[in-house]
């Protein structure tokens, strides 16, 4: 099993796909010489040249747009959005567009795109350069919504999201492009709409998308301390979203925790927690703990910044409340 | 509305055949308005009565393989690219056997089958994906083209521009069709744009323009044909500027408080694309009744498979959601 | 007590703030002759003239930047986006601009604009023309979000909105503009942050915003018919929320129904009822139903459009299922 | 970084102090790139090394009570329009002494009370605000102008004309600075935009246009000047475009494998807007170094006070989002 980082799992995916299909390209603003500005896609303007590595100018309702276009010809484009925050750009053209154009046209188009993004705090970016705006994609009909939290499912779930034949918001994040991580030597499939049971515990289900998986995991060691077993579930998909893996994770520990980057507010955890309160509801031992980001903008200044979205601590504070050992 | 041979000009005896095909969308139209009045039709209804040319002399030039984008004004694009006038009002009444089989409705028309990728009821949404199909056409080598109709009005957003600059940054084989009617809903193009040739847009990112008379069919037909031809050639994307009128309101509906009503009058008296033609072509009056009668038949008759169309069990909402 | 319809309640509103002050004016697409696509200025080009009723171009996103510079200058702009699908074109300057200037400059800006729009199913529109999209502004730390559903409500709330000096995103329902309701004769601020109770009731609290409102309380009368006594409440301003009225309303009845027309998932109620399940955990005796729309986008035929939006009939389900009469 | 009175032209004596504010920027600048590579400031940092002539000769040219919206490259802008640098480096090491109080960091740089609007993280973000805050003027009868700094990488988003667009449209105070530096990031000119006169972009609204080289700040100065007057004398919008070369990585760190370094090594040499003013006010080499020490005491000093400044506390977080 070869070990690759997050940032070159999205790498594989895509040159993977690229070399087997003629169909599959990679579209966005300094994705070529670049190699984006995470450099997720550095070298593949080598390998694949500048017709099927595009760079764009500044224009992501376009970019978004002529992805579509291309992807209801046949192709199957992946369009990046340099930062989620940008996606207020896009957003006509993915909800308005990409995620209706099956239905309107009673089943006759098929868009299969991917819009690769990315975010999250933790290096001081400023309110504008950080938002974790998956949710409100979750909330679109017509649309598949992945977040991945490891290498190998990164790649596997990039690779499924190319093959797809619905538009997929890719949403990847930005601090664990540095992770390590095991992969099958040949790429594997991930399916879209399957959980992962990280860790498995008796005592607590903490369902953590995205960086949240990796505090929610630390915290549950720390949690194990304390003598509370955790069981940590990441969804991948938030939509279509695993209910199944979710619900029946809780009714076996009556106890949830919800986490992720994003605000609280509105944030995806507040799905989560009314599909399990509806579905658990005679299982459930304490209420629903949600962990996210605090009701602000993202800070500039560290200090706050780290004080404005959650960690481990967070996770484990809201693990023992539904304990009774906060 | 048989494909004509591709050329540079139509011969008469295409123009009779263009004549019959602009009379027919203009009685459907006016069925259109007469259904909705009665309370038949649903939704939101656009005609596009006084830019018949537009369409017409656009899709006449377009060839096999050639996909068109449309607007929210888009029953005439939608007959002129081959729709059946029976699915096209089967789909304008919510029924199964319509071109969207009733999920989409009059903003919302598709005929892949016929390159027709679908109305956009959002103003300009259509058009960076016609960029993309025609970058499709480009990488893949095809022969052919993907066109966007579009208004006066859809030149202020900024999608418009974002498409047409990489249109031509990538030089795709695109053609853009401004049909300029003057008017965005109740405003005029004096209150939504700086300058009054709105071609000037197109040139800023380099594109070719061409302008026309949109009121005259033979003229929207070369001058698309030749756009098209630049475009298949791999010259790059090119701007057609249609000036057009609209002889009714913004929507069926629409009181016009805004608008001159002696004007309206004046321009459906003097540049009615129809009428135009029909001098041109010297069409006796006799022939022209019996052209009437036998469009208004077709449009009566699409009224009576509509309303004998199957309505979609509510449960169909769920389907087509997903591929 | 006069009456007005809810859209002469909007214009009332309107009209009374630019009269008693000159920083207020309003902007948008066909505003000024034609009133606006739902009628709702028409008649204000002749009162105030087109500075101050401003035609723009189609250019949502320019429209709505202008009216946030135009704001932190001071004035006190009333932008409308003509349908809410059409906030994806501004969603960039609304999110990333409005919501965030204050905070971004440490407290150096003020940021008092409200942006009207409008939207709703029942008259086939399709998909583009129709969607209610509030959910995506609760999740947006800076924003205030007003959705109103009574002439009195909109009145009062769209003044507060204009006087606020926060960027307000202000919902207005389509099928809403022609019912007629009592206001006071002087028009009174209802505070941002207040929910209304509609309706006492002791077994079941229904939360419901917009159309639903009504629908819900028509639904409360036949559930009273057979014996359920319901109690529904608008939350009206969906942020800030007034947490403490459904709380306690909850904690009243011990059930819950939230109730919009949005698509259920991810929309508005997946909050509330992740806070109810929260703060009343030990209060519910059933778990909390959430009524909204079908996941799918609107379809044109009208009996599919028909299925796919919440009706009263499904609120009236969703009450009879809490208390188990289903 | 007194403001001088208003003329056409700048006198000997200002051109002195101009040189001493774009050197000041510079040192500025070259101290960040330090201070980040020490691992002292936080974030994403941009700066506009070679582009100072821009900013010192546009903001000598406004007027009290004219505003200004930046970019992500602010320093620059944020220094000329009179941000003290001990305000400006606190606020890149995120102190409460910094102009945004530690709210917004080197991308949103904010100083209302100089009339600096703010500085934008997201390309073209500013400018309809600019749009609106001139209309705000215009409304009120103010004699302000309203100006927006943007990139050429700017020019192709929907928001730049959009926001062009409606301001010529309605004729406010309003002036666009284009520092057309020819990249966006790794992406040259040639591979966003289709046309090599980013000027057209603005004459397609009828926008009035005026171009100068952006390394000869007097020429700035003066456009700007003659801009500021046009729009503020109600003759509607201008358009800026200044040419100009970004002399370092688009951000700190940017190992710039996309570009040339002898060429850039070549513009360093010829087309320094600090080196060209000095050769042009024979400034000798020792009052050049006298000015050096001077400025660079001050960027010094302001280090020493943003270290010396104050954290804001965690909870701070939860203040000012809400008026
Ligand atoms: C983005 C967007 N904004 C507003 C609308 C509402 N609207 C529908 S048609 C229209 C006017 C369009 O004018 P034009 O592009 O000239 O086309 P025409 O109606 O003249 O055919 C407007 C404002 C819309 N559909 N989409
Ligand atoms: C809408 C948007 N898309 C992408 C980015 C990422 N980005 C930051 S600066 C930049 C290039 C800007 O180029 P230009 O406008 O020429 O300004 P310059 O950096 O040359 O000063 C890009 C793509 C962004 N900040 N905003
Ligand atoms: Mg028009
Ligand atoms: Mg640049």
């Amino acid at each position: 099993m070869p070990e690759l980082t997050y940032r070159e799992a999205v790498r594989d995916a895509l040159a993977r796909a690229m070399r087997q299909d003629d169909d599959v390209f990679i579209m966005g603003e300094d994705i070529a010489e670049m190699g984006g500005s995470m450099g997720v896609t550095a070298g593949m303007l080598d390998e694949f040249g500048p017709e099927r590595v595009r760079n764009t100018p500044i224009s992501e309702m376009a970019l978004a747009g002529a992805a579509i276009g291309a992807a209801v010809q046949g192709m199957r484009p992946v369009a990046e959005i340099m930062y989620e925050d940008f996606l207020t750009l896009a957003a006509e053209q993915i909800v308005n567009q990409a995620a209706k154009h099956r239905y309107m046209s009673g089943g006759q188009v098929t868009v299969p795109v991917v819009f690769r993004t990315q975010g999250g705090a933790g290096w001081s970016p400023g309110a504008q350069h950080a938002q974790q705006l998956e949710a409100w994609f979750v909330h679109i009909p017509g649309l598949k919504v992945v977040f991945a939290s490891t290498p190998e499912d990164v790649r596997g779930l990039l690779w499924s999201a190319i093959y797809d034949d619905n538009p997929v918001v890719f949403f990847e994040h930005r601090t664990l492009y540095p992770i390590k991580g095991d992969v099958p030597q040949e790429i594997e499939a991930i399916p879209i709409g399957k959980a992962r049971v990280h860790r498995e515990g008796e005592d607590v289900t903490v369902i953590a998308t995205g960086r949240l998986v990796h505090e929610s995991l630390q915290a549950a060691e720390e949690a194990e301390r304390d003598g509370i077993s955790v069981e940590v579930v990441d969804p991948r998909t938030l939509q279509p979203l695993d209910e199944e893996t979710l619900v029946s994770s809780v009714k076996k520990t009556n106890r949830a925790v919800v986490a992720h980057e994003a605000v609280t507010r509105m944030g995806f955890g507040a799905e989560v927690a009314s599909v399990l309160q509806y579905q658990a509801f005679d299982w459930l031992d304490a209420p629903i703990e949600r962990v996210g980001a605090k009701f602000s903008p993202l800070p500039f200044a560290p200090v706050m910044e780290a004080f404005v979205v959650p960690h481990a601590e967070d996770v484990l504070a809201a693990v023992k409340r539904t304990v009774g050992k906060a | 509305m048989a494909k004509v041979e591709q050329r540079a000009s139509l011969p008469k005896s295409d123009l009779h055949d263009v004549l019959r095909e602009m009379l027919l969308i203009r009685r459907f139209e006016e069925k259109v308005e007469e259904r909705f009045r009665a309370g038949e039709l649903p939704g939101f209804l656009h005609v596009a009565i006084g830019q018949e040319a537009c369409a017409v002399g656009v899709c006449r030039a377009l060839e096999d393989g050639d996909v068109i984008a449309s607007t929210h004004r888009a029953h005439g694009h939608t007959l002129a690219k081959g729709t059946h006038p029976n699915e096209l009002m089967a789909e304008l009444y919510g029924k199964q056997e319509g071109c969207s089989h009733g999920y989409g409705g009059s903003m919302h028309l598709y005929d892949v089958e016929r390159g027709n990728l679908g109305a956009n009821a959002v103003v300009g949404g259509g058009l960076p994906q016609i960029t993309g199909a025609a970058l499709a056409f480009k990488l893949r080598g095809e022969p052919r083209v993907a066109l966007a109709f579009f208004g006066d009005g859809a030149t202020n957003i900024g999608t418009f521009h974002e498409a047409l600059n990489l249109a031509q940054l990538w030089r795709v084989p695109a053609v853009f069709v401004l049909e300029d009617n003057k008017w965005a809903e109740s405003t005029p193009e004096s209150q939504h744009s700086p300058i009054r040739d709105l071609s000037e847009r197109a040139k800023a990112f380099g594109m070719k323009t061409l302008k026309a008379d949109g009121q005259d069919v033979e003229t929207v037909y070369k001058t698309a044909r030749k756009a098209l031809d630049q475009a298949r050639r791999g010259d790059g994307p090119v701007f057609v500027h249609l000036e057009t009128i609209r002889f009714t309101g913004h929507y069926i509906g629409d009181p016009q408080v805004y608008r001159d009503r002696d004007e309206v009058r004046k321009l459906r008296q003097e540049r009615d694309p129809i009428e135009l033609l029909r001098g041109k072509l010297e069409v006796s009056d006799e022939d022209y009744a019996a052209l009437d009668a036998e469009v208004s038949e077709i449009v009566e008759a699409s009224v009576e498979f509509a309303k004998a169309g199957t309505d979609p069990a509510p449960e169909d909402a769920l389907k087509n959601i997903y591929a």
